[in-house]
């Protein structure tokens, strides 16, 4: 009766840890996982984790067993032992324990330094790419010998597959971490302080990253994507944003054109090709090209598009563009001359 | 020990009691629609005079201090500085000091940024939202020291041209037209 | 069992004690210790943001040495009278002791006012720039010590001419004494980084 | 089994001759504390503050709790709107800033206020008004968050507060400052504290209690007070300079005039990191106190104990850069600090090893306390193994910032110092009230909190892994974390259960509970030597210490310390090593001063959010109250004066400890 409260607490939950436990090996796919790796680091990094699970787990177990066995015999025996001789031995076990772990952590630190070594090394003929974190999007900057084809998009940017992609980044305002768990680990971005980091994808697919530096009132819809892709899609999507934004093809684009460059948008947003030429905010010069808007907030559609024009605010409170009053006829010209930005 | 329970209630009715006159000064306004001034814009620019005279209607975010910094955010975004300077003033008039040609009163300042004024001064309306102009005239006014300070900012996070809004003594600001006899 | 069987009678035992025996020593030495923390992660902080410009000072000509070294001299001299003021009250001679807490009080006061030319002639501003703002923080925290310390020393002496003064309170003198030391002592590592370390470093 | 069954025969009982009934009714009018409100904030015994201590920070533990559980509903399910970004971000650092400043650490300080000057027989704690106005600050501190936060003024940037987000350009009004001059307090309270228990356990030792004679627990408030005055000073400092950033301009953290956002980086986390030890290590003490009485045996590897408690408190300063990996230090220095995070594993494996020995030798006797140390068990090391996990730089920038932090530290201070701490709020209970805890309800919480706990945060491990950051106000549907995260909110739910029954638990006890007689569960440590509650004074009867169980090392046949007056607040000083009596102190009577002062430094801290004049203005009220309490009071005069009365002779002269070398009851005895 006395090891009432215990029993039922084994009995309650061990299987819930267990299951718990359990949930780790299911369903660690997904476009932002870490243990879904499709780059050589975030491989290497899922490597060392799995390493790590698997010690860690060992240890676990053991030390658990041992006092299991500890409590059987301390319940079953009639007084404590306390007799020097044997407190020796015990005492001599405790250092050989403490000896293998030491082992083991050396073990794990050969075994990171290994990791990091590859993880770090420098890459050849890599990808250029600058990034700006903001409050609370990403601004990317291809680099390019020629001025005219240093691409400027936000929150999406395609990469070619096995192509190393370099990123120098810094941040605009506050500090934010740039994040793509798939490919590799997390790089701060830091006001006065260019970071750099390199990623690679080696298949194709679409991977979220995530600002993972606490960045104020929108931290939570800082998202943007990474587009792994053939070397000629990259191509051609490259060719793509180079080119200036495609003008209105009808009457309503027309009226949409007109009012971006009338409104407010033109304040902070760019287009090239036309004179909207603002910096402050996403360039929209292709934004119909991304599947995303919002810094991967919302899915890239009509419906989505009007709302967040007609009331950004409540879907992203805070952020910084401001209610922009349009609705009715206007609201749909200017979507649809977004929806025509290709 | 007895007397605990006593202080603790008692703490627990101020603080609730000052729930109520919650500080202005925090409140995060993201999307609400401040009057658009249009109503006495042209009065206090045509008749001046009685301008003065009449009640004129407060900026809405004279006491918030997130609105005064997202104010002053958009005076860099949208290049006041260009002419204005850090509030020194350059192509345009100084903000930071005592002299206001078109009148120192937030909804003079809303019509000038509204409307435009002679001599360079651009129109912003239907470009900037209502909530925007109204963040600007607060910044504007906490330039030359207009709002209290543990409202106005701090120093930036950048080059500092001159000492922060809140260490700015107050100016008694001189309208142009008041100068008149 | 009977309670007088083994009994260890301590009802000789004096009821106070100097230095390290005595339980005012030892809450003075954490704050001590407390303090030069302070100081230590301060100085640190300093190196830390000069390593992150290419000159320091970054408005070039360190401070002038002049206002420093008087400083430093009085503030070297002021140990002199401590020494002696804490040897009477171990002493227990009030007369000296007395004698000495004001002749200290003096040399606070000098140093106090030698600070504030020191302020005035410094070569920046805490709004000019980190190096500004550090500089400041170092010099104006410990002139925040030495004013407290010598409110501390101004009380005890009204203690020592008004009060009738026991001997736990000649404990609190030297305690005083001690803790003067460490404003002094904490000073040259100062000294040696607003001044020198421009200079030499 | 009923409590008290095996229990030793309290020293209280056979001490009952008339002369030593009439010196205790002396001793209890002697150190007789205060009544009525004006004498509430006059006590100065340890017992009374370290009680208050322990309810305030339980009351802050509640709020935390609260704040914990509106964030678990507001992450229940994806793009949920119950809290906004703006509520969300001010409930996250409120319950951080909460659960740190004003919970685990004045709960560790309150327990050693009130158990050391026990567990090292003294009649009152060194410094005892310096420890209230540390407790008033603590309390004003407190109250100061919690209104400002009714005012919408609760702290936005994280319990962390990295610039420049909280800096004076992207932290508009007085949010930040708020969480900054909190700092102060806290910090403030906190050192007194540490030097008042340091001193207590150097020299207020009841004699034979030599160095290597001290409880397991007082050596862990020893070590914590010392990282205390090593760590706190950093972050105060840090947010000195934040405040003076913000407030009168200058530029330690702006890039662009020299100034450094990682400067911040470094002074927070070297003091972030060791305050994760300030947390843990006191409940390894409550640990190494609740296990041998429960296995009926000394503990195992007490010297080991020891030297693994202070060698946690050294490494424990050299990690804190692994709370920076992601900001692309160099890498060697990131090896080292990999390092040195690896390296702190051995002395908590250490102390892990001798608790298991203790078991492994001893005969359990299965009651509540140590039925939470049994989960300490089982939660801590996975807590600890995530750590390892963590000091590994590469794997560090995959999981740093993601739920899989989340669950990792609140494994280490949830499974490793709060179960503990409700093991000795069970264990210490009836010493501090008289009466016992329920052993039925008992159960009913430890198994509620295991569950929840585990359900809360297990499933934060996988969040972290499947790529959720932390401090998110909320997250998009279909990336496969809404099961896990309602998962979480469940188990938050069943925690906050837990935590409402034992509060129940305690009102019923304290309304009705059975009777605990002095040493319920037949301890060996000293604060059992005493009733419970114990009195005022503590102990009448000062035996002397043979061993680090004193009451197991016939307790009854030491020799008894006379001479110590009974009709003044005398106690006796003794040497900090051998613990051999050295001379008396005259404890300071109760006073109204530490609290004044408390409110005048209120004034000045609360005042210089807003204006840099309130540290010179307030400085002024701050100086009168403090010469009001240094200044002898006529009544203190005379005591002082009786104290030293007939003393002429030995007074002041440095004649050694009583007995030189050897002290003089080591003969008798």
């Amino acid at each position: 009766m006395k090891l009432w409260g215990k029993q039922k607490l084994w009995r309650n939950a061990l299987p819930v840890i267990c299951a718990a436990m359990l949930t780790l090996y299911s369903s660690c796919a997904g476009r932002q996982s870490a243990l879904d790796p499709a780059g050589p680091q975030s491989l290497r990094l899922s490597r060392m984790w799995w390493l790590m699970f698997w010690v860690c787990t060992v240890v676990f177990i053991l030390v658990m067993a041992a006092l299991c066995e500890a409590l059987r015999r301390a319940r079953s025996r009639a007084r404590p032992e306390v007799e020097p001789i044997a407190e020796r031995k015990i005492t001599k076990v405790i250092a050989g324990a403490l000896g293998i772990s030491a082992v083991i952590l050396f073990i794990l630190m050969i075994a990171d330094f290994m990791t990091g070594r590859a993880v770090y090394s420098q890459p050849q003929n890599a990808l250029q790419i600058k990034v700006y974190g903001r409050q609370w999007w990403w601004e990317f900057q291809y680099g390019d010998p020629q001025p005219s084809r240093r691409v400027t998009t936000a929150n999406e940017i395609h990469i070619p597959v096995g192509r190393p992609v370099m990123l120098q980044m810094t941040a605009r305002d506050v500090i934010h971490s740039l994040w793509v768990p798939n490919l590799h680990g997390k790089t701060d971005l830091m006001p006065g302080y260019q970071t750099t980091m390199w990623l690679q994808a080696d298949r194709p697919g679409t991977y979220r990253g995530q600002c993972a530096e606490y960045c104020g009132h929108q931290h939570a819809h800082m998202a943007f994507l990474v587009v792994a892709e053939s070397n000629e899609q990259f191509n051609a999507w490259f060719e793509n944003q180079c080119r200036a934004a495609h003008s209105p093809i009808d009457a309503s684009q027309q009226r949409g054109q007109q009012l971006f460059m009338t409104r407010g948008c033109v304040m902070c947003h760019q287009i090239r090709g036309t004179n909207a030429g603002g910096r402050l905010a996403p360039d929209l010069t292709h934004l119909a090209s991304r599947q995303t808007i919002a810094a991967g907030t919302l899915q890239n559609n009509h419906d989505n598009l009007g709302n967040w024009i007609a009331d950004s605010q409540h879907v992203k409170p805070g952020n910084r563009m401001p209610p922009s009053g349009l609705n009715g006829e206007d609201l749909q010209a200017i979507v649809s001359y977004l929806e025509n930005l290709k | 020990m007895r007397s605990l329970p006593r202080i603790t209630t008692a703490i627990t009715i101020i603080a609730s009691v000052s729930v109520w006159a919650a500080c202005e000064r925090e409140h995060r306004r993201f999307d609400d629609n401040p009057p658009s001034a249009a109503g006495n814009i042209r009065q206090s620019e045509l008749q001046p005079g009685s301008a003065q005279l009449e009640a004129s209607l407060p900026g809405p975010y004279e006491d918030n201090a997130y609105a005064v910094s997202e104010g002053k955010r958009l005076y860099g975004w949208f290049n006041c500085v260009g002419c204005h300077s850090h509030g020194g003033g350059n192509i345009g008039p100084p903000l930071m000091d005592d002299k206001w040609i078109y009148g120192s009163k937030p909804e003079n300042i809303y019509a000038t940024i509204l409307e435009g004024r002679p001599n360079g001064m651009p129109s912003f309306r239907g470009k900037i939202s209502d909530q925007q102009t109204w963040q600007i005239v607060a910044y504007v006014r906490s330039l030359s020291g207009q709002l209290s300070k543990d409202v106005s900012g701090g120093r930036d996070d950048g080059m500092n041209y001159k000492p922060s809004e809140q260490s700015t003594k107050k100016e008694q600001p001189k309208s142009k037209m008041a100068e008149q006899p | 069992m009977k309670r007088e069987d083994l009994t260890i009678d301590v009802s000789d035992l004096p009821v106070y004690a100097f230095g390290a025996r005595s339980l005012m020593w030892w809450g003075t030495l954490g704050m001590i210790v407390i303090e030069g923390t302070m100081f230590a992660l301060l100085i640190g902080a300093y190196f830390y943001l000069r390593g992150r410009v290419p000159d320091w000072p970054p408005n070039g000509l360190p401070p002038q040495l002049r206002w420093g070294i008087v400083n430093t001299v009085v503030l070297l001299a002021s140990v002199l009278p401590n020494i002696w003021y804490q040897r009477a009250a171990e002493r227990k001679d009030l007369a000296t002791v007395r004698l000495g807490l004001v002749i200290s009080i003096v040399f606070a006061v000098a140093f106090v006012v030698i600070r504030f030319c020191e302020f005035r002639v410094l070569n920046c501003h805490w709004t000019t720039n980190a190096y500004g703002s550090v500089v400041w923080t170092l010099l104006g925290l410990h002139t925040v010590h030495l004013i407290t310390d010598l409110a501390d020393t101004i009380v005890l002496t009204a203690l020592m001419f008004i009060g009738p003064v026991d001997g736990k309170h000649f404990v609190d003198v030297s305690e005083n004494a001690f803790y003067w030391y460490f404003v002094v002592i904490v000073w040259l590592p100062i000294f040696a980084v607003l001044y020198l370390a421009p200079r030499w470093i | 089994m009923t409590p008290g069954e095996d229990a030793v025969k309290s020293p209280t009982d056979f001490s009952d001759s008339v002369d030593v009934q009439r010196e205790r009714r002396q001793l209890a009018e002697t150190w007789r504390e205060p009544t009525g409100l004006v004498g509430w904030f006059s006590c100065v015994h340890h017992t009374t503050i370290g009680r208050r201590f322990i309810i305030t920070a339980f009351v802050f533990f509640l709020l935390g709790g609260i704040e914990a559980v509106l964030m678990r509903l507001q992450l229940a399910r994806p793009e949920n709107r119950l809290l906004g970004p703006d509520l969300y971000n001010q409930i996250f650092t409120m319950h951080g800033s909460t659960m740190m400043f004003l919970f685990a650490v004045p709960m560790m300080l309150g327990l050693g206020i009130y158990l050391v000057p026990l567990m090292v027989g003294a009649r009152n704690i060194a410094f005892p008004r310096l420890i209230a106005f540390g407790y008033y600050l603590y309390l004003f501190g407190g109250i100061f968050l919690y209104f400002m936060f009714l005012l919408n003024s609760g702290p936005d940037n994280g319990w962390f507060s990295y610039v420049p987000l909280a800096g004076p350009q992207y932290a508009p009004g007085k949010r930040a400052d708020v969480w900054a001059q909190l700092i102060t307090f806290t910090e403030v309270s906190s050192l007194v504290v540490a030097v008042g228990l340091i001193v207590t356990v150097f020299k207020l030792r009841r004699p034979g209690m030599s160095i290597n004679r001290i409880p397991l627990f007082v050596w862990a408030e020893l070590v914590i007070s010392f990282m205390i005055i090593f760590a706190m000073p950093t972050v105060a400092l840090a947010s000195t300079c934040l405040i003076l950033d913000r407030l009168i301009g200058t530029h330690f953290f702006n890039p662009a005039e020299g100034g450094d956002v990682l400067l911040w980086q470094h002074l927070f986390w070297f003091f972030g990191h060791p305050e994760v030890y300030i947390i843990f290590i006191p409940a390894t003490g409550i640990i190494s106190a609740i296990l041998p009485t429960f296995c009926r045996r000394k503990i195992f590897g007490y010297t080991l104990l020891v030297l693994s408690l202070v060698a946690t408190g050294f490494i424990g300063f050299g990690l804190w850069v692994h709370h920076m990996f992601a900001t692309g230090l160099p890498k060697v220095a990131q090896s080292f600090f990999t390092a040195a995070s690896m390296m702190i594993a051995l002395p908590t494996g250490a102390q892990i090893f001798c608790w298991l020995a203790t078991l492994w030798r001893g005969k359990l006797v299965v009651k509540t306390p140590l039925l939470f140390v049994l989960g300490f068990f089982f939660n801590f090391l996975i807590g600890g193994l995530t750590g390892v996990m963590l000091a590994s730089v590469t794997l560090n920038q995959q999981v740093h910032d993601t739920f899989f932090v989340v669950a990792h530290f609140h494994y280490v201070l949830i499974g490793g110092s709060v179960f503990p701490l409700f093991g000795g709020l069970y264990y210490w209970f009836p010493k501090i009230t008289g009466r016992m805890l329920s052993e039925r309800t008992g159960r009913w919480v430890f198994g509620l909190m295991m569950i929840g706990f585990n359900l809360t945060f297990f499933p934060m491990h996988q969040l972290g892994l499947k790529g959720m950051p932390r401090r998110v106000y909320t997250y998009l549907p279909g990336l496969g974390w809404e099961g896990l995260n309602l998962l979480a909110t469940v188990g938050g739910s069943i925690m906050a259960v837990s935590v409402l029954l034992f509060i129940v638990n305690a009102f019923q006890s304290l309304r009705a509970g059975e009777a605990a007689n002095d040493n319920p569960w037949g301890a060996g440590s000293l604060e059992w030597a005493t009733a419970a509650p114990p009195p005022v004074y503590n102990f009448a009867r000062l035996s002397v210490v043979a061993g680090h169980d004193p009451l197991w090392d016939e307790f009854e046949k030491q020799p008894v310390v006379t001479g110590v007056r009974s009709d003044l607040r005398e106690v006796l000083v003794t040497t900090v090593l051998d613990a051999a009596p050295d001379h008396k102190y005259l404890m300071p009577d109760p006073s109204m001063w530490p609290f004044l002062t408390a409110v005048a430094t209120t004034g000045l801290f609360v005042g210089s959010i807003f204006t840099p004049w309130a540290v010179v203005i307030g400085a002024v009220p701050v100086t009168i109250t403090m010469i009001g309490w240094f200044w002898p009071k006529r009544r203190e005069q005379e005591e002082q004066a009786a104290a030293e009365h007939g003393h002429h002779s030995g007074a002041g002269k440095d004649e050694g400890p009583v007995g030189g070398e050897r002290p003089i009851w080591e003969g008798q005895a």
